[in-house]
């Protein structure tokens, strides 16, 4: 078992060494591409079309939306989202629930319906594509450190 | 001969029923069938080319009451422009397949043409009043032939539901059974949808 | 003492109780700490846009785990916006700074060498030789100049994302140590022209105004600004208002159609710059329909013009520049209400309409809306006013409205402006770290404001340079030109962000003649144009204080640490400042004034001054009894954030100029902030109105004090074109801007994967038919060409953004996609602020 | 083991006197009040039928205006 650890963590800590070693290149997030060069446009990424509800690293973060949103339109007459995910609906369409922070007003008063500063969904919610980070991320949810 | 005449004292029609009930003197009964079998071709062929005419999207959207509106809202849906280019016009959805029920559907439009007389929504204010009417007399038409012109297209029993995503396949393998119809779910596919408080509550927020 | 489980679940039955009886126990506390899912929560505003969110920011074991709404917060009340929610993880990017990066070549410093790590020691000593050097020069340069005329060749482009002592640390050390003007902060990009109308129209910065008026007003007029992308949680502030108050409207101007006008009630989509010609209607209107409230104008306004024909910030030679009858000129000259009614009779609907191209029923409405005595009407405006070769005009001219109805200074009547950054109000705007201003308002150019701040500075008469320092956009020329050569670059990045890179920015950063220093978390464009990389703290790996656009000033404390050797902003000021003697900065005649300072380092004058470090070391802790670092603390033996605070504030007390007062340092650490003025710890909402601000005396009502007269100044002002629009050639208007998924130029969000998968690539929002004349389709590749440079992306017809038939709209948060190569650096002559949001370009296939 | 926590309502002049009496009682600790009467008390009690008998003598001790059980954990 520890001899696993071992190799993990020299790799781990050859990783990190030659980020610097080879800083000559320092690349900004345009990569190789040079700042007085132009660049090509980027590779087409597609929305995830229909996927499985996606995991979230902590219980405060806005759950992300596994399908697209293209076209459901959220205006004064309607609110797409809510065809499916309103209290009303989300049993019957299986859409995950609207939580319950959601009927809270500025005041705290708790409505029947959800509170109208939730009404454009988009501002907190929003779809992914299907795609590789740009750059990896090294945060750590709360059970990784406590090592649950 | 002549005296037979005399008793329609010159009414119009009566003097035309009279030529029409006369026997042909001049005319052979075969010349008068071709003739009239030729004209018959000819009429049928004009009148439904004509009903085929009204029954493009370019006739639809010679009306600037459509082209400002629900043309330019259905510019930007999926049946105007998607991965395989095929479309849906106007006529396939609002107007039925089948001879019979398209004629009806062509003797209601004749009250369209009425409204674009009276021009009862020849603004953007005057139309946006009206969607919601406007909206559930299509639905309700939709509800009532369980989506009909929907089902020219699309049919629950050749989906394969292998392709499809994880909504559409628990959606429409219950659709089958539960008797709902494709509108039930599907309202605002080509246009914006109207103000939905009557029909879904849940849906809006805040009053008008 | 090991918690047992039996314990734990004893405490929880105690703690589940007393918050049924709502008392709280202390001895629960300990006990529950201990347990091991316990987060410490501390406040801290949001670190992206000026709404000022408060956010809860969770940690655990040194690591920040959680970030979510702060409920007891009134500017958000618990909510954040997709960034907000995100914060947690901007500090984990693998790819972060942790040692200084200085271009190098066989072990020297060399202009075309590859960057090498080095040491904090290494890094100061080669940055202090290179600004001895250009100090030196400028000694001599200047010798025998009187201080209106002193030129200098160090200069430091700052932020509005800058802390607030931050800001006040590095105009200390450019303007009192390098006797410098030549410090300018980004938000000279996004916010000068509504300072510059500011403080023509009421001889005061900052807005009137404050958030509330998003609860009080019946009307809402957004003139260019996407606030629901722009500012997330003031739009549902405002869409609260809207879907629950009878007869609330909502007006949207744009140049194209953005996601509010999915609320608006009416939309309109108006040729760019004609937004002057709409706004002289509306007061036109007024005026005609006899709606303007007399006794107001009578008592509180005063009308003026302005100089027209003022050119378009260009470099001299330019042929519009040499075109301009006035080039930068803005003197006011009072007029009659006659001669302001006549200047606006010629914007009729007929001639606005037609101008503008929005129908004449949409106009008329929006004129009736303001011109109604009865409905309190609340504009609001951003990049889309400030961002304008005539935006201290535009911002202006909108003001003209509200006070020729007096609609003004109360609760839901308000012309707000609204800010960019999280701190362009409390760091750029309030504590002056322009190149022509001091802190409260004060100014470089005239000799009393100069001497306050040498009094309250302990520095010898005449120090202070007089002369404006170079601005942003010329900051950039005079790199180019090899006049400015020793270059800081703090918290923004400004390679990506200037207009016209090409043949600006780039040639500056990489004049042999300069050497650029850029302080930044992550290896960013401008970094990467630079010559020595400073790693630095970020957000809270540091204390801080940001101000947000209602005048909020918010503090936070350190909550983690910085990885590897990364310091923050402030500790490189300081620390650098040790680098510097007297005698390398002021000339003799100034420094035998004070003779006592002979010898003595910056370091001595400017920071250790009796003042700065009169706080000593204390532990930190929140209410609830936990301990949090501080780094500068720990490294310099004093507070020397509560130093820089303290001595900061006197600027608002011992000069002419009131109404600009802030709380004690302690007080804020406190609580979710508090809106300035702050008289005996009471907050100001509404400025200069009776009841509401503290200097408006009773019976008075309003009272403009930040002018002599207490009147504020209409200015009116014509509709000029912009400074390049559409031909033949070039035939599509370009606008630049943001989406809400992306703060600026993405090193931060586009570093959170969620955030990047939400929006990966810049693309080009254009009109289908537009697309399909050249060929082109939604999801092909494109090519966008000025007469300056190109930028290749994909083309969107029917994505948030819906841009009509002649314009093309493209976010500048893609590195690799520079948009900024393409634009014009044209600005507003009088605030000097670049216009992003009109140029000409055409588009091709790539 | 049954651990419950339970909020006794006294009145306000009697918190006193009611909070020795709880203290008295078996497998009761009293942890704190505040000022308009509310007592937070753990009982803790190996079966859960004892745990019942407890409350109901909660409530006839005098000064008492309610016990009610806001917290309970029981494992068999």
């Amino acid at each position: 078992m520890n001899k696993k650890l071992i190799i993990m963590f020299v790799l781990f800590l050859a990783a990190g060494f030659n980020q610097q070693v080879i800083a000559g290149e320092l690349q900004s997030l345009r990569g190789s591409v040079d700042t007085d060069k132009n660049s090509k446009a980027p590779e087409l990424k597609k929305y995830s079309k229909d996927g499985e509800p996606i995991a979230r690293d902590y219980v405060q973060q806005p759950p992300l939306i596994p399908h697209k949103i293209k076209g459901y339109r959220v205006n004064k007459n309607a609110n797409k989202c809510l065809s499916c995910h309103s209290w009303k609906n989300y049993r019957e369409s299986g859409a995950t629930k609207i939580s319950q922070t959601h009927f809270e007003d500025r005041e705290k008063h708790v409505l029947a319906n959800i509170s109208a500063r939730r009404y454009f969904c988009t501002q907190c919610h929003v779809p992914q594509v299907v795609s590789p980070p740009l750059v990896k991320n090294n945060f750590k949810p709360v059970a990784a450190i406590t090592g649950e | 001969m002549n005296e037979k005449k005399s008793n329609c004292n010159d009414k119009f029609i009566c003097r035309i029923w009279q030529l029409l009930k006369k026997p042909s003197v001049k005319y052979s009964l075969g010349a008068l069938l071709v003739v009239g079998f030729i004209s018959g071709i000819l009429f049928w062929g004009a009148f439904n080319t004509a009903m085929e005419m009204t029954n493009t999207e370019k006739f639809c959207i010679s009306c600037h009451e459509m082209e400002d509106t629900v043309y330019q809202e259905y510019k930007e849906t999926i049946h105007y422009s998607n991965r395989t280019g095929v479309r849906a016009t106007c006529p396939d959805c609002h107007v039925p397949k089948e001879w019979h029920h398209k004629v009806v559907r062509k003797i209601q439009a004749t009250n369209e043409l009425w409204h674009k007389a009276l021009g009862s929504i020849d603004t953007l204010e005057k139309f946006e009043a009206k969607r919601l009417t406007l909206a559930k007399n299509v639905w309700r038409a939709m509800e009532t032939t369980d989506s009909r012109e929907c089902r020219n297209c699309h049919n629950f029993e050749f989906m394969d539901f292998a392709e499809q995503g994880r909504r559409a396949v628990k959606a429409h393998s219950e659709g089958l059974t539960s008797g709902s119809t494709c509108i039930d779910c599907h309202k605002g596919i080509a246009h914006k949808l109207p103000d939905m408080r009557e029909v879904d509550s849940s849906a809006v927020v805040g009053d008008k | 003492m090991k918690l047992t489980r039996r314990a734990f679940i004893k405490s929880n039955a105690i703690a589940a109780t007393a918050a049924a009886a709502g008392i709280t126990i202390p001895g629960i506390k300990e006990a529950m700490a201990k347990s091991k899912d316990i987060i410490r929560w501390d406040k801290a505003p949001c670190r992206f846009c000026g709404t000022g969110c408060s956010v809860l920011v969770g940690t655990k074991q040194g690591r920040i785990v959680a970030t979510q709404g702060d409920p007891k917060s009134p500017v958000n009340r618990g909510l954040n916006c997709i960034k907000g929610y995100f914060l947690s993880k901007i500090m984990y990017g693998e790819d972060r700074l942790t040692t200084p990066l200085l271009r190098m070549t066989n072990g020297k410093y060399d202009k075309e060498g590859d960057f090498t790590p080095v040491s904090w020691e290494k890094a100061f000593d080669v940055m202090e030789e290179k600004f001895k050097a250009a100090l030196k020069h400028d000694i001599a340069a200047n010798k025998g100049k009187k201080p209106e005329e002193i030129v200098s060749t160090v200069g430091m482009f700052g932020s509005g994302q800058w802390t607030v002592w931050e800001g006040y640390a590095a105009s200390k050390l450019y303007k009192a140590g390098f006797r410098s003007n030549n410090i300018d902060p980004n938000a000279r990009h996004c916010m000068a022209s509504a300072v510059g109308a500011f403080i023509r129209g009421f001889g005061s910065d900052e807005p009137m105004g404050c958030y509330d008026d998003l609860e009080h007003a019946d009307v809402f007029v957004l003139w260019g600004s996407n606030m629901a992308e722009m500012h997330p949680i003031l739009w549902t502030r405002l869409t609260d208002t809207r879907l629950n108050k009878k007869d609330c409207e909502v007006h949207v101007l744009s140049t194209f159609e953005h996601r509010c006008f999915d609320l608006g009630d009416n939309n309109m989509v108006f040729t760019p710059q004609t937004d002057l010609a709409i706004l002289n209607y509306i007061a036109n209107y007024i005026i005609q329909n006899k709606a303007y409230d007399k006794s107001f104008t009578d008592k509180h306004v005063n009308f003026t013009k302005t100089p027209t024909d003022i050119g378009y910030g260009l470099r001299p030679e330019h042929s519009l520049q040499q075109k301009a009858k006035n080039p930068n000129k803005g003197k006011l000259s009072n007029i009659s209400f006659d001669e302001y009614a006549k200047s606006v009779e010629p914007y009729t609907l007929e001639y606005t309409a037609e101008l503008s191209g929005v129908p004449e029923e949409n106009l008329l409405r929006l004129a009736k809306v303001y011109a109604d005595p009865k409905k309190k009407v609340t504009s609001f405006w951003t990049m889309g006013f400030n961002q304008h070769t005539r935006g201290v005009w535009a911002n202006g001219l909108v003001y003209n409205i509200h006070l020729l109805m007096g609609k003004i200074s109360e609760p839901g009547n308000s012309p707000f402006s609204l800010t960019g950054q999280p701190s362009a109000c409390g760091t750029a705007r309030e504590v002056g770290t322009f190149s022509h201003r001091l802190p409260a308002d004060y100014v470089v150019s005239k000799k009393p404001h100069r001497d306050l701040a040498e009094k309250i500075w302990n520095l010898p008469e005449g120090t202070l340079n007089g002369k404006n320092g170079y601005h942003a956009v010329l900051q950039n020329r005079m790199l180019k030109d090899g006049k400015l050569n020793a270059y800081w670059v703090q918290c923004n990045n400004n390679v990506q962000a200037a207009a016209n890179i090409n043949e600006e920015v780039l040639p500056g950063y990489r004049n042999p003649a300069n050497f650029i220093v850029v302080s930044d978390p992550y290896p960013t464009v401008t970094a990467t144009a630079a010559d020595l990389i400073l790693p630095t703290a970020m957000w809270t790996e540091k204390e801080g204080a940001y101000g947000n656009a209602e005048r909020r000033t918010q503090f936070w404390r350190q909550q983690v640490n910085a990885p590897g050797e990364s310091k923050s902003d402030l500790w490189q000021i300081v620390e650098f400042s040790k680098r510097f003697k007297v005698e390398d900065v002021w000339p003799a005649d100034i420094i035998a004034k004070k003779p006592e300072m002979k010898g003595k380092t910056l370091y001595e004058i400017l920071f250790t001054n009796g003042q700065v470090d009169q706080f000593p070391k204390t532990t930190i802790r929140d209410n609830e009894g936990n301990i949090y670092a501080n780094d500068e603390m720990d490294d310099f033996g004093f507070y020397l954030q509560k130093g820089l605070f303290e001595e900061y504030r006197r600027f608002q007390y011992e000069g002419p100029k009131k109404g600009h007062e802030l709380a004690a340092f302690d007080v804020y650490h406190k609580n979710r902030g508090l809106r300035w003025p702050v008289i005996k710890g009471k907050e100001t909402l509404w400025r200069y109105r009776e009841g509401h601000d503290p200097y408006v005396k009773t019976g008075e009502k309003f009272n403009f004090y930040g002018n002599k007269n207490g009147r504020a100044n209409i200015i009116t002002a014509p509709y000029e074109p912009a400074a390049e629009s559409p031909d033949e050639e070039y035939d599509l208007w370009l606008s630049t801007g943001r989406v809400l998924e992306h703060w600026h130029s993405g090193t931060m969000t586009r570093r959170v994967p969620e955030l990047y998968k939400a929006f990966p690539d810049a693309v080009i929002y254009m009109h289908p038919d537009d697309a399909k004349e050249r060929g082109l389709s939604r999801g092909l590749a494109a090519k966008i060409v000025s007469r300056r440079g190109e930028m290749s992306a994909r083309i969107e017809t029917r994505g948030r953004n819906r841009v009509p038939r002649g314009l093309i709209f493209v976010p500048w948060f893609d590195a690799s996609r520079l948009i900024n190569k393409v634009t014009l650096d044209a600005t507003d002559p009088l605030s000097k602020e670049t216009d992003y949001k009109k140029c000409a370009v055409k588009v091709i296939k790539a | 083991m049954n651990i419950s926590g339970v909020l006794v309502h006294a009145y306000p002049e009697h918190v006193d006197s009611v909070g020795q009496s709880l203290a008295e009682l078996e497998g009761v600790e009293v942890h704190g009040n505040s000022n308009d009467g509310k007592i937070v008390v753990t009982v803790e009690q190996n079966n859960a039928n004892h745990m019942s008998d407890i409350l109901n003598n909660m409530q006839t001790i005098p000064g008492v205006l309610s016990a009610s059980m806001v917290y309970h954990q029981f494992e068999e």
